[in-house]
């Protein structure tokens, strides 16, 4: 019954490449209202989750920068995803490349009122992924905030999405090489967080630390505002978590359940580390718990019980906590809102204990069952780690590419002066605040 | 007339104009500044770094007075604003040359 | 079948006014779990989006007076749809007159915990329809938004509900006689945005502008407010266009995969617009152009396909944009927050261009198909035009008219130096940000 | 039937004590749907809406310290839930003894991925639940906002949800013996909002006042954060109320109408009295009001018709608006953010008006029917009474006990000059904003 | 050289401005600050309480002028500034000893 | 003794702060203010229309010095805030007539 949940889902995935197996009957309302409900939650989680949370962590010279980046990529990734993304990560046709989806789908061209995809229309399913190819670029923005150039951001993003965040899509929803391994991924730990967190660190060391890091003090000017972003964020999760179920049945419920747990336990675990280190604990510390439990359990989200989630988000918590110090204090690398060290981290993190806890053999730890044809940990976790390894890679080495060739092509960063200055008035003639 | 400039701990705000207004002194500007002195400010964390922000936030009264009425302004604004920890503030004082009521025009001490 | 699931809609919709045909079995729990949340997700779009969108507009002193007006609007049109509104909208019997609802519902009287309406309970028809008719009043908040007096206002709405609003809906949603020509208007063209648009325009110019308007630069004071308003917006109009549909379906589905996509090429092509005009994009022309986007889909929302989505959203951006500066450059108009030039002229546009983009013989711009009789694109677009024409010219001469009145009854516009003060002193004894 | 719908729900809670009955195909989609965004809307009332509400009441240099509660209290409370707390209050058997529940819930032991409490997974009910064991602490934060320790906050915290919270919990929903009575809560009026208005006067009895209450002004800090928590607490309490009916039907439909028809009534019934009492409504009274409105339906939610509601919001509104006044200008209780006077009270009004409304025999006013085996107005009021009284005398008693423990523990209050310097640097080492 | 230093109500700085430049001055500071004086501030209401608040927002304006450019400067920020309501603020002037031009080094007038 | 006022651009004040600390001067208060001159403001875009903001954001810098520490403190200001850019600022030297630390009741040059 538990492989069988986790094999619905994945056939839930694959479905998606079927049209041809389109039967209105096929619809169902429960599911289908689930997902248009899931679809508005993530979207939420973007705008205004994400950038609130970011652009509350800036300095107010560049509120408005981080704020736009969000908002245009969310316009702009839409539209990117309408009219080839969706196509190169899912394709048209029944049977997919291991390596890219067809191009049946451009401008889901294949997509009618009536296909169906599992229990939902098709357009639902391709509307619900592209807000996950929404918020994927956005979480990168805050590696390279407070210093990229507008236009090169956009380029960037736009490059990215095609030959990134696409291919490993393909590879692992999309009925791609990952996905006939039996990776298990639920909800994004490999498509969304690794990919993401990586290009964000390869983005830090591509643009070098912002003016005066880290002897200067670059307090987040709005706290208020990121823990705003962050309990829209907690809130929009379980439409990214619990509606990868593409069901509104006991796995949905079961992975809404475990998110939440993991975010819980990431901040609680986060909080403490702070106090015991530093006796008090902080604000920003605990909703970047939260973040760490989030993201880490994404990929598990579907294969696990409640107490390993509980398990997962503790250790997401510690080893986050520790792996933003280790980037930002003692490697002194700028990944200005520490992307690498909260979502590629616990990304890589999840995928891997993912591996472990999906075992249904571990008493109250037990999880839902083994990935593909997978029958034991070992095996699993052979899988994860090739999943996380070529993921990694693949994104470090495209994304280093494609900063050089916006470099190239319209310069990443603004000037000194215009980086001193801020880029809200520098690249937008606004200004965020003018409170009187 | 002289201009009396007082730095002094914001929570002592209410007591300070108590105090001037027992003199009969009712007009005064104020403005928050941020000091430094000898009284260390607070620590701030960030991602691990711990901050010190060496800026203590201050209030910044600016009362013009009448000569005469300066050792006794002073006299009030240092009782009131006391608390005999570091960090209290100072009071300046320095000549004023001339002094005009914009809705009236009236000049010099008529205008105070 | 295309036209079949648009004739569904409409009838869904005449079936509001048949509590005759309540049977308890009618409900679908997946419908009615879709229409719940779609009734939270507009009434979020009014408290806190649309009131954050605005507030973040005006200047620090009129802050509260902007939130004031949105909030007291919630309050007062739901008891006021209750008490009168909806029966006047959709009456109670089955049949109902071209021109206005019967009485038969005041207070909801013919509704009963089993009524059902469609595949819902009847009890949340009304009350998601209750949503469309608080953000109605409170979308014409921003023409007349740091002038007007809260007693003029709440008094004005008041009357315009009874007498707009309410004649509007029941023509086109209620059984009146522009549905029974056909007209295409699926969640609110005509109803509520050119309505509401067109109120602003006679409210600007009754009211006449704010104190140094246009000489003085009125900037916004808080565009992260109205960033995180827009981000609302966004996402609450999943539950304006997709709700619409009244059924967790393929209909809804679409609608709510073309309602993002206009409001993508929407934020898009107004950000182009300025890119190319000044040189750089900003904030308030991105969020604005999304709204424009969103504003002009919302009639084709149930009848267009994703393409003709896409041009329809770039097609609102530039032409909102250069309404906009028409409106408040060259002409002069002090619409405060630009409603008419986006509201307006986006409900008129978007309302004609449904006339086209309905048609089932557009290749990959088809729609799905035309409303009522109509057979051809020239036929819906006459009924188009007389939706447009009639809505607008009711609406402004009721409106100017009620302006009038009010003047009259209690006096539109505070003091001159009230308005120098602002209004969040003068009218509330409250400012809205004490941040030391 | 309406007695049979309200049979329904109350089976629907005892349900979630019968793992045994779990049998897959009971599980509804659509209700699932519905209970899955339920769980989220309920999370998002306290993350971001309560925190926000509460935290745009204090002065700015306390505005992190009333976030971080909220948010440290939805992370150790939902561990605490899951870990305890859920099997206090529901247990796992089918018998449940009159007090308390069982434990072989600790960590959820009992809930399998197919366990099915009603028509949805058990997993989904107990998270649903654990929203509500989340909200009701965070709901005291209110009272001694400004100037208590995080430390004794989180003590006090954890042992109120084991000590109050779920024993009440298990008397009212748990098959405890307030429910074997016939008490009528649907939402939590007594478990909620009677628990939490109680503690947070005891807690400003215990605490004493803030430094310089009342003859000092201590005025909201930022009133746009307010209201817009505001709106969210609004939108969110659908998911508390309509999710209650543990169904997307028509009661949960009902309950949803209800709930806003009494929030506008109760925001409109204290702008009144303001605008009678001062001359001007105020942005602070309009949404104190509504939450009043909203607090007072909760118990009703499943019980009355929108008529009823609107009375019952009135009342709210006026009654909580004079109770406010008493308690913070003539008894001069520093309940900071006026916990006590809008909850407590809400609660206790809800409580005892549910109690008259429930008859079916009020024509327009009717409700869909009494509680348990009561059978008319009295004897339902006297069962309300009773639970009203005994929430009320536990709750007090626990309550102060526990504050003295946690004082000689911990220590309550920071000191003076703490309290003055604020508790954002005091006791997290963070400024809210830093705006240039 | 003087210094004068103007409270003045917020929404005539530009006049004020305006009047100045007119003279060729258009070198200034300004800052707000909270005026206490002859008038009253706004009530705000919370929770039933009335409290007056009663500093009132002002703009202070601080120039450098040379010493024959006084009296011209004085009459203008005045005209500008009245109202003739009470609160139209006030206009100070002290003796300035030395003006540097921090870019130049200039000295003394030339640095105004 | 005298008061030394700087008008400075703001991501100066840390250079300039060193600058005198160097001299042992440790005390002072800073406020931000908005000043005119010939350095331009930047341009603010509203619906189509660009408004030139012609209010540069400066700190103020006000610190009480010995007469015999005027000379350095002013170097030590203006070359620490120079960057040779118009808009570099201002600093301006007045006579003290007096000063009192609050805490102690100190006056003169004792209290600064
Ligand atoms: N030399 C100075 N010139 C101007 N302001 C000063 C000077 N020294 C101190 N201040 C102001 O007075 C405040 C208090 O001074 P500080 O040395 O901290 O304590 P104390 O007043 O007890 O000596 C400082 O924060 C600063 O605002
Ligand atoms: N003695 C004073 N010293 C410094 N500033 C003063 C003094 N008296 C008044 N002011 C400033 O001038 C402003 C206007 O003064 P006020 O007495 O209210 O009206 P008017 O200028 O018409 O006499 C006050 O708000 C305050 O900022
Ligand atoms: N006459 C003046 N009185 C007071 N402040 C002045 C005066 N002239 C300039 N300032 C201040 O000095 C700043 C710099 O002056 P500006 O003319 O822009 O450049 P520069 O200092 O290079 O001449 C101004 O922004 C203003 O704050």
């Amino acid at each position: 019954m538990l492989k069988k949940s986790v094999r619905r889902l994945s056939m839930g995935l694959l479905l998606s490449v079927v049209p041809a197996m389109s039967y209105a009957e096929g619809i169902d309302s429960g599911t289908t209202a689930w997902m248009l409900t899931a679809t508005a939650l993530v979207l939420f989680m973007t705008i205004p989750g994400l950038s609130l949370f970011y652009a509350g962590l800036v300095r107010s010279k560049n509120v408005l920068s981080v704020l736009m980046q969000c908002f245009a990529l969310t316009g702009a990734m839409s539209i990117l995803w309408f009219v080839i993304g969706y196509t190169l990560s899912f394709g048209s046709e029944a049977e997919q490349s291991a390596w890219i989806g067809d191009l049946g789908n451009i401008m889901f061209a294949a997509i009618g009122l009536d296909s169906v995809t599992g229990e939902i229309p098709s357009s639902l399913f391709a509307m619900f992924q592209m807000t996950f190819a929404i918020i994927t670029p956005a979480l990168i923005v805050g590696a390279f905030a407070e210093r990229m150039k507008f236009s090169a951001m956009m380029l960037f993003s736009i490059l990215w999405l095609v030959l990134v965040y696409a291919p490993v899509c393909h590879w692992v929803w999309g009925g791609g090489w990952l996905q006939q391994m039996g990776l298990l991924d639920f909800a994004g730990g490999t498509v969304v967080h690794i990919t993401a967190g990586v290009a964000a660190l390869v983005a830090a060391l591509v643009m070098g630390p912002r003016k005066g890091f880290p002897q200067q003090a670059m307090m987040p000017h709005n706290l208020t505002m990121t823990v705003t972003g962050a309990g829209m964020l907690w809130v929009g999760w379980f439409g990214f978590n619990a509606g990868s179920a593409v069901a509104a049945n006991s796995n949905a419920a079961m992975a809404l359940l475990v998110t939440h747990l993991s975010a819980s336990a990431g901040a609680m675990a986060w909080m403490a580390c702070e106090w015991i280190r530093h006796g008090k604990p902080s604000v920003l510390g605990i909703v970047t718990g939260m973040v760490a439990g989030l993201g880490t359990i994404t990929p598990a989200s579907g294969s696990v019980g409640p107490a390993a989630a509980l398990v997962i988000g503790l250790t997401a918590g510690v080893v986050c906590f520790y792996m933003t110090m280790l980037i930002k204090r003692k490697l002194k690398i700028d990944d200005s809102l520490d992307v690498f060290p909260v979502h590629g981290v616990g990304g890589i993190l999840g995928t891997m204990l993912v591996g472990v806890f999906c075992s249904p053999d571990l008493g109250l730890f037990s999880g839902l069952g083994f990935g593909g044809e997978n029958a034991s940990i070992a095996a699993q976790l052979k899988v994860q780690f090739t999943g996380v390894v070529v993921t990694f890679v693949y994104t470090a080495i495209v994304s280093w590419v494609l900063f050089k060739v916006v470099d190239r092509a319209v310069g990443l960063r603004v000037s000194g002066d215009q980086e001193t200055e801020g880029l809200d008035i520098v690249l937008h003639d606004e200004r965020g605040y003018d409170i009187k | 007339m002289k201009m009396i400039t007082a730095i002094i701990k914001p929570f002592k705000l209410d007591d300070v104009r108590d105090a001037l207004t027992g003199l009969g002194i009712t007009g005064m500007s104020i403005e928050e500044v941020k000091g430094f002195g000898r009284q260390k400010g607070h620590t701030e964390l960030y991602r691990g770094a711990e901050y010190v922000v060496d800026f203590v936030p201050k209030i910044k009264l600016q009362l013009a007075v009448k000569a005469e009425q300066v050792d006794d302004a002073i006299a009030a604004i240092a009782s009131a604003a006391r608390t005999n920890k570091i960090g209290d503030g100072k009071i300046f004082v320095t000549a004023l040359e001339q002094v005009v009521r914009i809705r009236t025009g009236e000049q010099g001490a008529d205008a105070i």
